[in-house]
């Protein structure tokens, strides 16, 4: 049921036309910088038109597309990380570009941004599955940009393609079961109707809820992250840890709305939460791998995330969007002072035991790796802790006794693996090194300062972040009424 | 009228989607991953094709159409990178030795 | 214009000037010439001027017993807001952190060396923290607080602590900010309740004073509260961060923790369990009294067979915190303020004690007792010191302590003698721990091969004479200290509105 | 007037530490003594005024000022208070006069020593915390006072800290009456339960007036004896005392004999209205203290060292004032604390002179025949052996002691139905005492006075020195008549002073009693010189020798049955009290504690250790587990999420 209109966010056509130009602009004079700063104006732009629309969306509810505030909420944070990861990767020292240009790199940025955005607007399957697969798809390219040591790129995107692969067939084969039930390929859980058994839509969602659950990298389907992060270069890591799982959690909370799950759901969501949370800290522990790491922290994040998804009350949606905002602007702080940390020629960040000392060599860098890390933890002033409190209080109001303990043991143990990283960086620096005292780059520069005000303020002042941005329900109430008329 | 119900269509769907898991699962040729995963795909497409048959509704094909764009895609995407990967210097198609990757 | 919000953020913004002051002008090797240090004594002078304001503005109580009230809207969709309030306790114990700022000054952060800027920027962070924690009636404000004073702290052990400096700041900000996390769901658990009965979601202290909470659901969320605090005063279970913490932390750190940062603990118990719970907790009485018994005992215990004198100080800490705790739970007036007294002077006797085993660190560069010895006749002064604030922990009738210790033993008599005849068993181990410190360090034969050493100069004496001085007075005459802090604690319930209507 | 001059009196003193601890031995050795000494003599000069104020006054009058309140609380009230009547009047005399005297004394005394100021600052400041002690009119306040003559005596007794012992010393003393400290405490905690407030007048009125149970009253007196034996070195608290003789020789004089151990007598004199109502502590008291006579006395006979005898002298004759506090003749406790004083005093200032000039020299055998060398110094010693020993009519012991035992005769406390404890019987071992009293303070003389010579002395005793004895010489020999036996004309001063209002005649005393105490140190003096004192060089019980030779050549035997009837039994209790069970108890607690404390911390940490180790090994294993589970197998990835898938589909179906 694809009707005729061309509702469309204008933030997706910017994309569209910019992807264009950027290729058009590959084949006519390949070019890295302009094809950065094309990949910057593109993303601006759309930045710009985050609002708007063409056309005008059916008033059934029909369309492809739908804009509303989460969606805009959502788009935003993953424009704005996709521009901060571009920063990050722009003059990347990580990026070998001695041996070759690296235009696609942006292009495949870009690209990934575009399928990111096309799933956080979509009200289809279709859309969602082109945006989910045009983001895996520019991903697998982008992991293999790791130059130093290459091998391991490869083999990082090797992984990324089979898995993801995998869970692209077991999406696709449950929306075609909610399609086969339903018949419709409305952006929303099957309801059973007919004389099927009531066991097809339930599995149906069940495997639409696989294939999420993995690229949201919660507890038995994250093995993936770690080694895909690992093998990719730092800010394509930011790249995995941010703009996809964004992307995704924001489809996740409009194909499943916010109201209460259904029982089977329930539990099984009750199960992933704590293995989630409970693995991701316990995987953590055992890291020398700063970017592993952070894989294991953002896995942790999600289940934080998802006890919000579990809680649905009065505090649901503020919680979900300051702790989405606490989250982004936290790990892209993070990475964004590993890109600062990189050197050509040095260490490039990415194990723990190259920050030692860096309180004392490069204060600037440590204390804002430590306030990043901090607030990840969800310690004040950071604005994660007044995004750790607010999931806290979505559990307790909904009594969700034992989630609530995977979240206090699961902080306390984050705590431990988070403060580590700290203790490394003051602990005494093993050798003077001089080549420490290099001056970072100053768009890294600029970017760690940005992310830091905005962890600070936000930690300060997180009013403004809680608006109830998300939707009501994830398609408009007419949904029985129409699918009686079927 | 289709020749087959929905159900005949999504038992022979399951059934390839299984094949295609088992493939993964227990080949350890990349290659072979990559054709079963194929597989896994093309029994999605055809839980499409089966519904879009039960409901009258173009939309099964289009998806179909879609899904197959992307296996090509994967299958393309994937070569290239087993190609890299040997260019690199992995010695096998093995996909269970040689991980760097891993702890 | 309303002083409590200065009050709380004077001290940051001081410490971020001495950061600067410090980029500006970088370390020299003349300790007089450290710009960052200057700064934080301005900032302090300003900040005790202002709490002076606040204190003589006051020469009778005007409104009820809050003698300030701030309030104004942070994040309205939640019902937080910044609620500053001001009474007798918090009053106190915010003189009580400026005193030990003051001689934390004076004596220990000028010989801070490596990046002194920062150094005094974490020590004022810490400082804010505090007097916030002190201040704050809004119930998120308060975990705001209580968390953020353990950042900077965590920073100043594990940079400028001692040799195992790093495990004991991980272990002090692990063990305190997973208690926190259970107070967090208390302070949730308590909210959420009031919010369905009412329908009003607000982080009100006063108003969530009056939420009906059934018995079960209020011991546990008392509990909350109070495995929070007790892990920070601590009681005895739970203590295992304090020595290593008070060990390993510089000076002035030690004398930050053990003066004012264990304070936040007891001012929670008496704010947040009795005050919140009054019902609860006397149900849970006779287990906090039991506790805080064996943590008299313990702490003397274990400190008589320590060698190291930071650790032994330590542990006598959790000695005296016992007396605290069991005070705050005999549920009577007389219990209450001999905890708050016990508090005030132990937070001047141990913050003392620290500095001096500072210094005596600073000059010998050890802290195990059986390589100092003899230090009379080398540092008369400091020794003299030394034996008067050892003096006072063991609770000699005439200083702070013993005043605070009489009163809660006295109200744990009336509760239960048997208790308080076990009590004062502790007191003969303090005598016992006490003197064998004085004795191992300052009036012991002189070791060999000790190195020459300096006594203590004039100015230094004189700021531990104001110490000295404020216990004397606080043993002597601790009856305007008594009426000073004591109304407001105890009719939180009963001034309710008034406080929110205070200007 | 008396309501200014009563801090002043306190403050005098207490003035005076400040400066010599403030000014921390930048002072000169002659002006710190001056100090101390003209802080003193003001003291003593205010007290004499205070007392004459008070006598001038009506007999129950009483001074009394309230400086601050203390700590007023729902339940509870104390006050900064003092009061002075006339039991404290006697004190602050006993305490100004005899200090001043031994302040005097010290300032010669210690004028070489490098630590002189710390040493005057804790004399004076022990003095202003004994003049709080006495003077305060709550026993909190009191407890201010009884605390901080602890400290003192614990700085004095470790004054020369080099030396090991001396502080190990001190800090036995310490902790002995520390624990007595704690037991007082819970009296008082007590008390303050039971009557609100820790004033004296309104606890003794609240203990007259049935306001405290039968029970808890008791429980308070046996606590409060409890604090008064540990600080009075009574059984079973007895064996700091001695060890205390490690500080200088003034701080045993004045701490030591004269007024710090005195204090639990004080306490308990000052609380007999409450003591009389709790009969079986009284009986305690009592026995205690004769048993403490016996013992100390016996002790004392087998010593050598000099001033470990007066030590325990000190020891026997505070069992004197128990017993006679125990028998309700509390009058007499205080007039013996009162003589007791100038004696003792006088026996351990000359002690001391002696000791200066024989170069330290303490071992009573090492001594000898030095009344060639200083006659001043024995003539002093043998008026305070005298006195203490109670030769009859010439000395203020006589009296005293004469006092004590005329009051305890009739005494008799009926414990149970049928046990009786008579008077009699304690006033028998009261008088064996006195017997053996005399036995050992003449044997001390004659041994060292007398007899061979030892060591030779040098220098003289300086002016400045002399002075003190000489004024203690006459308080020795002078300050008893003003209390006649009864038989003797009715002169009754003292009680009349305390208790204007009690009839002080013993009319059923039988008049024996009085000859028979005039008798017995008689006795003692004449066995002493038999033993000891006859110019027979053997007669000196050298060690050493031949049992045969030394009968053969003494010709008597007496010696050998002396030492079978007993030193044997005595040195067994001597070696029993010596290495002390207590002391081993004491000690032995110490150590267990520590060792305790040390096992349990490495216990603890043990336990916490393997607790932890678990934990860490626990988790540590989970982690490998997760590593090996995170093995980068894309096969073994991918079989997880099929895994889940299949649970998940499983869970959902099935449920």
């Amino acid at each position: 049921m694809i009707g005729h209109d061309v509702f469309l966010p204008t933030s997706l056509l910017v994309l569209c036309v910019g992807i264009t130009v950027m290729l058009a602009a590959t084949a006519w004079r390949r070019s890295t910088s302009r094809s950065f700063l094309t990949g910057m104006g593109t993303l601006l732009l759309a930045l710009v038109f985050v609002g708007h629309h063409t056309g005008i969306a059916p008033d059934n509810g029909d369309s492809l597309f739908i804009q509303d505030q989460w969606a805009n909420y959502t788009a935003i944070l993953i424009m704005f990380s996709s521009m901060c990861i571009l920063l990050m990767s722009w003059r990347n020292d990580a990026n070998d570009r001695t041996t070759s240009l690296v235009d696609e790199y942006p292009l495949l940025c870009m690209l990934g941004t575009l399928g990111a955005l096309t799933m956080v607007f979509s009200a289809n399957y279709m859309p969602f599955f082109l945006g989910l697969e045009i983001l895996g798809v520019s991903l697998m390219g982008l992991v293999t940009f790791r130059h130093r040591p290459a091998i391991q790129g490869y083999e990082a995107a090797m992984k990324y393609l089979i898995l993801s692969g995998m869970s692209s067939a077991i999406l696709l084969f449950g929306i075609g079961l909610a399609y086969g039930v339903t018949g419709s390929l409305r952006f929303m859980p099957p309801i059973t109707i007919g004389n099927i058994s009531p066991a097809l839509p339930v599995a149906a969602t069940i495997m639409i809820l696989v294939g999420m659950f993995f690229k949201l990298s919660a507890v038995p389907f994250h093995m993936w992250l770690l080694d895909v992060m690992e093998g990719a270069p730092v800010p394509v890591a930011a790249f995995l840890a941010v703009v996809s799982k964004i992307a995704i959690f924001s489809s996740l909370v409009r194909y499943f709305g916010t109201g209460n799950q259904s029982p089977f759901l329930n539990d099984i969501l009750y199960i992933v939460i704590i293995l989630t949370i409970m693995g991701g800290n316990l995987l953590a522990l055992r890291q020398t791998s700063l970017t592993r790491l952070l894989a294991c922290s953002s896995i942790t994040h999600v289940g934080y995330l998802l006890i919000a998804f579990l809680c649905p009350g009065r505090l649901q949606s503020g919680a979900i969007t300051i702790y989405l905002l606490a989250y982004t602007a936290s790990t892209l702080g993070v990475f964004a002072t590993m890109s600062a940390f990189a050197t050509s020629d040095g260490p490039d960040g990415t194990v723990i035991a190259q920050w030692k000392g860096l309180f004392f060599t490069r204060p600037f860098l440590a204390s804002s790796m430590s306030l990043m890390l901090l607030s990840l933890a969800g310690i004040p002033p950071g604005i994660g802790f007044f995004a750790k409190f607010e999931i806290a209080a979505t559990g307790v109001e909904y009594q969700r006794n034992l989630l609530l303990g995977a979240l206090i043991i699961g902080s306390i143990i984050g705590l431990y693996y988070y403060l580590n990283i700290i203790r490394v960086m003051m602990s005494a620096p093993s050798l003077p090194s001089a080549s420490l005292n290099r001056h970072i780059r100053p768009e890294l520069m600029a970017l760690v300062i940005v992310l830091t005000v905005i962890v600070v303020i936000g930690g300060l002042f997180p009013a403004r972040a809680l608006h109830p941005l998300l939707p009501v329900s994830a398609i408009p109430s007419d949904t029985e009424t129409e699918m009686t008329m079927r | 009228m289709p020749v087959f119900s929905f159900n005949d269509t999504l038992l022979l769907a399951t059934i390839l989607f299984s094949v295609g898991l088992a493939g993964v699962l227990i080949r350890r040729n990349m290659l072979f991953m990559l054709m079963s995963l194929d597989i896994m795909l093309n029994a999605a497409a055809l839980v499409f094709v089966g519904a879009g048959a039960r409901w009258h509704d173009a939309a099964g094909q289009v998806m179909f159409l879609l899904i197959l764009a992307l296996a090509a895609v994967e299958t393309a995407v994937g070569l290239a990178i087993i190609l890299c990967l040997h260019a690199r210097g992995r010695p096998t198609l093995d996909a269970d030795t040689g991980n760097l990757l891993q702890g | 214009m309303n002083p409590l919000p200065a009050l709380v953020l004077l001290p940051v913004i001081g410490g971020g000037l001495a950061w600067l002051a410090e980029r500006v002008r970088p370390h020299t090797v003349v300790p007089s010439r450290n710009a960052s240090w200057w700064v934080m004594l301005a900032t302090l002078i300003v900040e005790t001027l202002l709490l002076a304001m606040v204190t003589f503005n006051h020469p009778t109580i005007r409104t009820g017993p809050w003698l300030e009230h701030f309030s104004m809207p942070w994040i309205p969709t939640m019902g937080i807001a910044v609620r500053l309030d001001m009474d007798g306790l918090s009053l106190s114990l915010i003189w009580l952190s400026l005193l030990l700022c003051f001689l934390c000054a004076c004596l220990a952060t000028r010989q801070i060396t490596v990046k002194a800027g920062t150094f005094h920027f974490l020590f004022l962070t810490t400082l804010t923290g505090i007097i916030g924690t002190f201040l704050a009636t809004d119930l998120f404000l308060f975990f705001f607080f209580w968390e953020l004073m353990l950042v900077p702290m965590f920073v100043l052990i594990a940079v400028w602590g001692h040799e195992d400096r790093q495990r004991a700041a991980l272990k002090f900000f692990m063990f305190t900010q997973g208690s926190g996390l259970l107070m967090l769901l208390s302070i949730l658990g308590l909210v959420i309740t009031h919010d369905r009965e009412t329908g009003v979601l607000t982080f009100d202290y006063f108003t969530l004073a009056q939420t009906h909470l059934s018995p079960t659901l209020s011991m546990l969320l008392m509990l909350g509260f109070f495995i929070a605090f007790a892990v920070k005063l601590p009681i005895v279970p739970v203590h295992v961060w304090l020595p290593d913490a008070h060990t390993q932390a510089p000076t002035a750190a030690s004398v930050l923790l053990a003066g004012i940062l264990l304070k936040t603990g007891g001012y929670g118990m008496i704010r947040f369990n009795v005050m919140l719970f009054p019902d609860t907790a006397m149900h849970f009485a006779p287990v906090a009294m039991g506790l805080g018994v064996v943590g008299v005992l313990y702490g003397a215990w274990l400190s008589c067979a320590q060698e190291d004198i930071k650790r032994l100080i330590a542990y006598s800490s959790i000695s005296h915190m016992g007396f605290v705790v069991l005070g705050i739970f005999t549920g009577s007036r007389m219990g209450m303020q001999g905890a708050i007294i016990q508090m005030l002077a132990h937070g001047l006797s141990a913050g003392a004690l620290f500095l001096i085993a500072g210094t005596i660190q600073d000059r010998l560069h050890t802290r195990d007792m059986n390589r100092i010895g003899g230090l009379w006749t080398a540092m008369p002064r400091l020794s003299a010191t030394g034996l008067f604030f050892a003096v006072a922990s063991l609770g000699m009738p005439g200083l702070g302590n013993f005043a605070g210790e009489f009163l809660v033993l006295l109200a744990t008599w009336h509760v239960s003698p048997i208790i308080a005849t076990v009590t004062t068993v502790g007191l003969v181990l303090a005598a016992i721990y006490a003197l064998r410190m004085v004795n191992r360090v300052f009036l012991a034969a002189r070791r060999e091969g000790q190195i020459p050493l300096k006594d203590l100069p004039v100015r230094q004496m004189a700021v531990f004479a104001c110490a000295m001085i404020f216990l004397v007075v606080l043993g002597l005459h601790p009856q305007p200290f008594m009426t000073f802090s004591a109304p407001s604690p105890l009719s939180v319930i009963g001034v309710t509105g008034q406080g929110e209507h205070a200007p | 007037m008396g309501e200014i001059l009563l801090p002043l009196l306190i403050l005098s003193p207490l003035a005076a530490s400040l400066i010599l601890f403030v000014t921390a031995g930048r002072m000169s050795a002659y002006a710190v003594g001056t100090v101390a000494c003209v802080s003193m003599g003001l003291s003593a000069a205010i007290s004499i005024a205070l007392s004459i104020l008070l006598l001038s006054g009506p007999a129950t009058g009483i001074v009394q000022t309230i400086l601050w309140p203390w700590m007023h609380i729902a339940g509870f009230s104390a006050d900064i208070a003092f009061m002075l009547d006339r039991i404290s009047m006697v004190m602050i005399l006993v305490v100004t006069i005899v200090g001043l005297l031994i302040h005097i004394y010290a300032a010669s005394y210690m004028r070489d020593d490098p630590g002189i100021a710390r040493f005057f600052g804790s004399m004076t400041l022990f003095v202003a915390s004994m003049l709080v002690l006495v003077l305060a009119s709550d026993l909190l306040c009191l407890f201010i006072g009884w605390e901080g003559v602890g400290l003192c005596s614990y700085l004095l007794i470790g004054f020369w800290y080099d030396n090991p012992v001396n502080t190990a010393a001190a800090r036995k003393a310490f902790y002995m009456t520390r624990m007595g400290d704690a037991a007082l405490l819970c009296g008082l905690l007590l008390l303050a339960t039971a009557a609100d407030s820790l004033h004296i007048g309104t606890v003794l009125a609240a203990a007259a007036n049935g306001q405290i149970t039968p029970t808890a009253l008791n429980m308070a007196a046996l606590f409060i004896l409890i604090g008064a034996l540990a600080k009075s070195a009574q059984i079973p608290f007895q064996t700091w005392l001695p060890d205390a003789m490690a500080g200088p020789t003034p701080t045993s004089a004045l701490i030591h004999a004269a007024t710090m151990v005195t204090a639990g007598v004080y306490l308990i004199a000052r609380l007999h209205d409450l003591f009389a109502l709790a009969v079986p502590v009284m009986a305690l008291t009592a026995v205690l203290g004769a048993l403490t006579i016996l013992m100390g006395a016996c002790t004392a006979l087998v010593q050598s060292d000099l001033k470990r005898i007066l030590a325990w002298s000190t020891i026997s004759q505070l069992g004197y004032m128990f017993l006679a506090l125990g028998c309700g003749v509390w009058q007499a406790a205080l007039f013996h604390l009162m003589t007791h004083a100038f004696f003792k005093a006088l026996l351990f200032l000359t002690a001391g002179a002696v000791i200066v000039r024989t170069h330290h020299e303490q071992d009573i055998f090492r001594l000898g025949g030095l009344h060639h060398t200083m006659p001043g110094l024995t003539a002093a010693f043998v008026i305070g052996a005298s006195a203490l020993a109670g030769l009859p009519l010439v000395t203020a012991g006589f009296y005293s002691k004469e006092m004590i035992l005329s009051g305890v005769w009739p005494a008799h406390f009926r414990l149970i139905h049928e046990l009786m404890l008579s008077g009699h019987f304690l006033w028998g071992m009261a008088l064996l005492g006195a017997f053996l009293t005399a036995l050992y303070i003449f044997r001390c003389v004659f041994i060292v006075f007398f007899g061979k010579v030892g060591t030779t002395a040098t220098g003289r005793t300086s002016r400045l020195m002399t002075i003190p004895l000489a004024c203690l010489c006459v308080l020795s020999l002078c300050g008893g008549i003003i209390e006649m036996p009864t038989t003797f004309p009715p002169l009754h001063l003292f009680s009349a002073l305390l208790d204007p209002e009690a009839s002080h005649s013993h009319a059923d005393e039988p008049g024996w009693l009085v000859l028979a105490g005039a008798v017995v140190p008689l006795a003692g003096l004449g066995v002493a010189w038999v033993l000891w004192g006859r110019p027979s060089p053997v007669m000196c019980e050298i060690p050493g020798q031949a049992a045969v030779i030394r009968f053969a050549r003494t010709g008597e035997g007496i010696d050998v049955l002396y030492d079978r009837l007993f030193v044997q039994p005595f040195r067994f209790l001597t070696w029993l009290t010596r290495h002390d069970i207590l002391d081993y108890v004491i000690t032995g607690t110490g150590r267990l504690t520590r060792t305790a404390s040390t096992s349990v911390l490495r216990a603890r940490s043990d336990f916490l250790g393997t607790l932890t180790l678990w934990g860490t090994n626990g988790i540590r294993g989970a982690d490998r587990l997760l590593g090996q589970i995170q093995n980068g197998r894309v096969r073994w990835y991918a079989a997880w999420i099929a895994g889940g898938l299949c649970a998940a589909l499983a869970m959902a179906v099935l449920s």
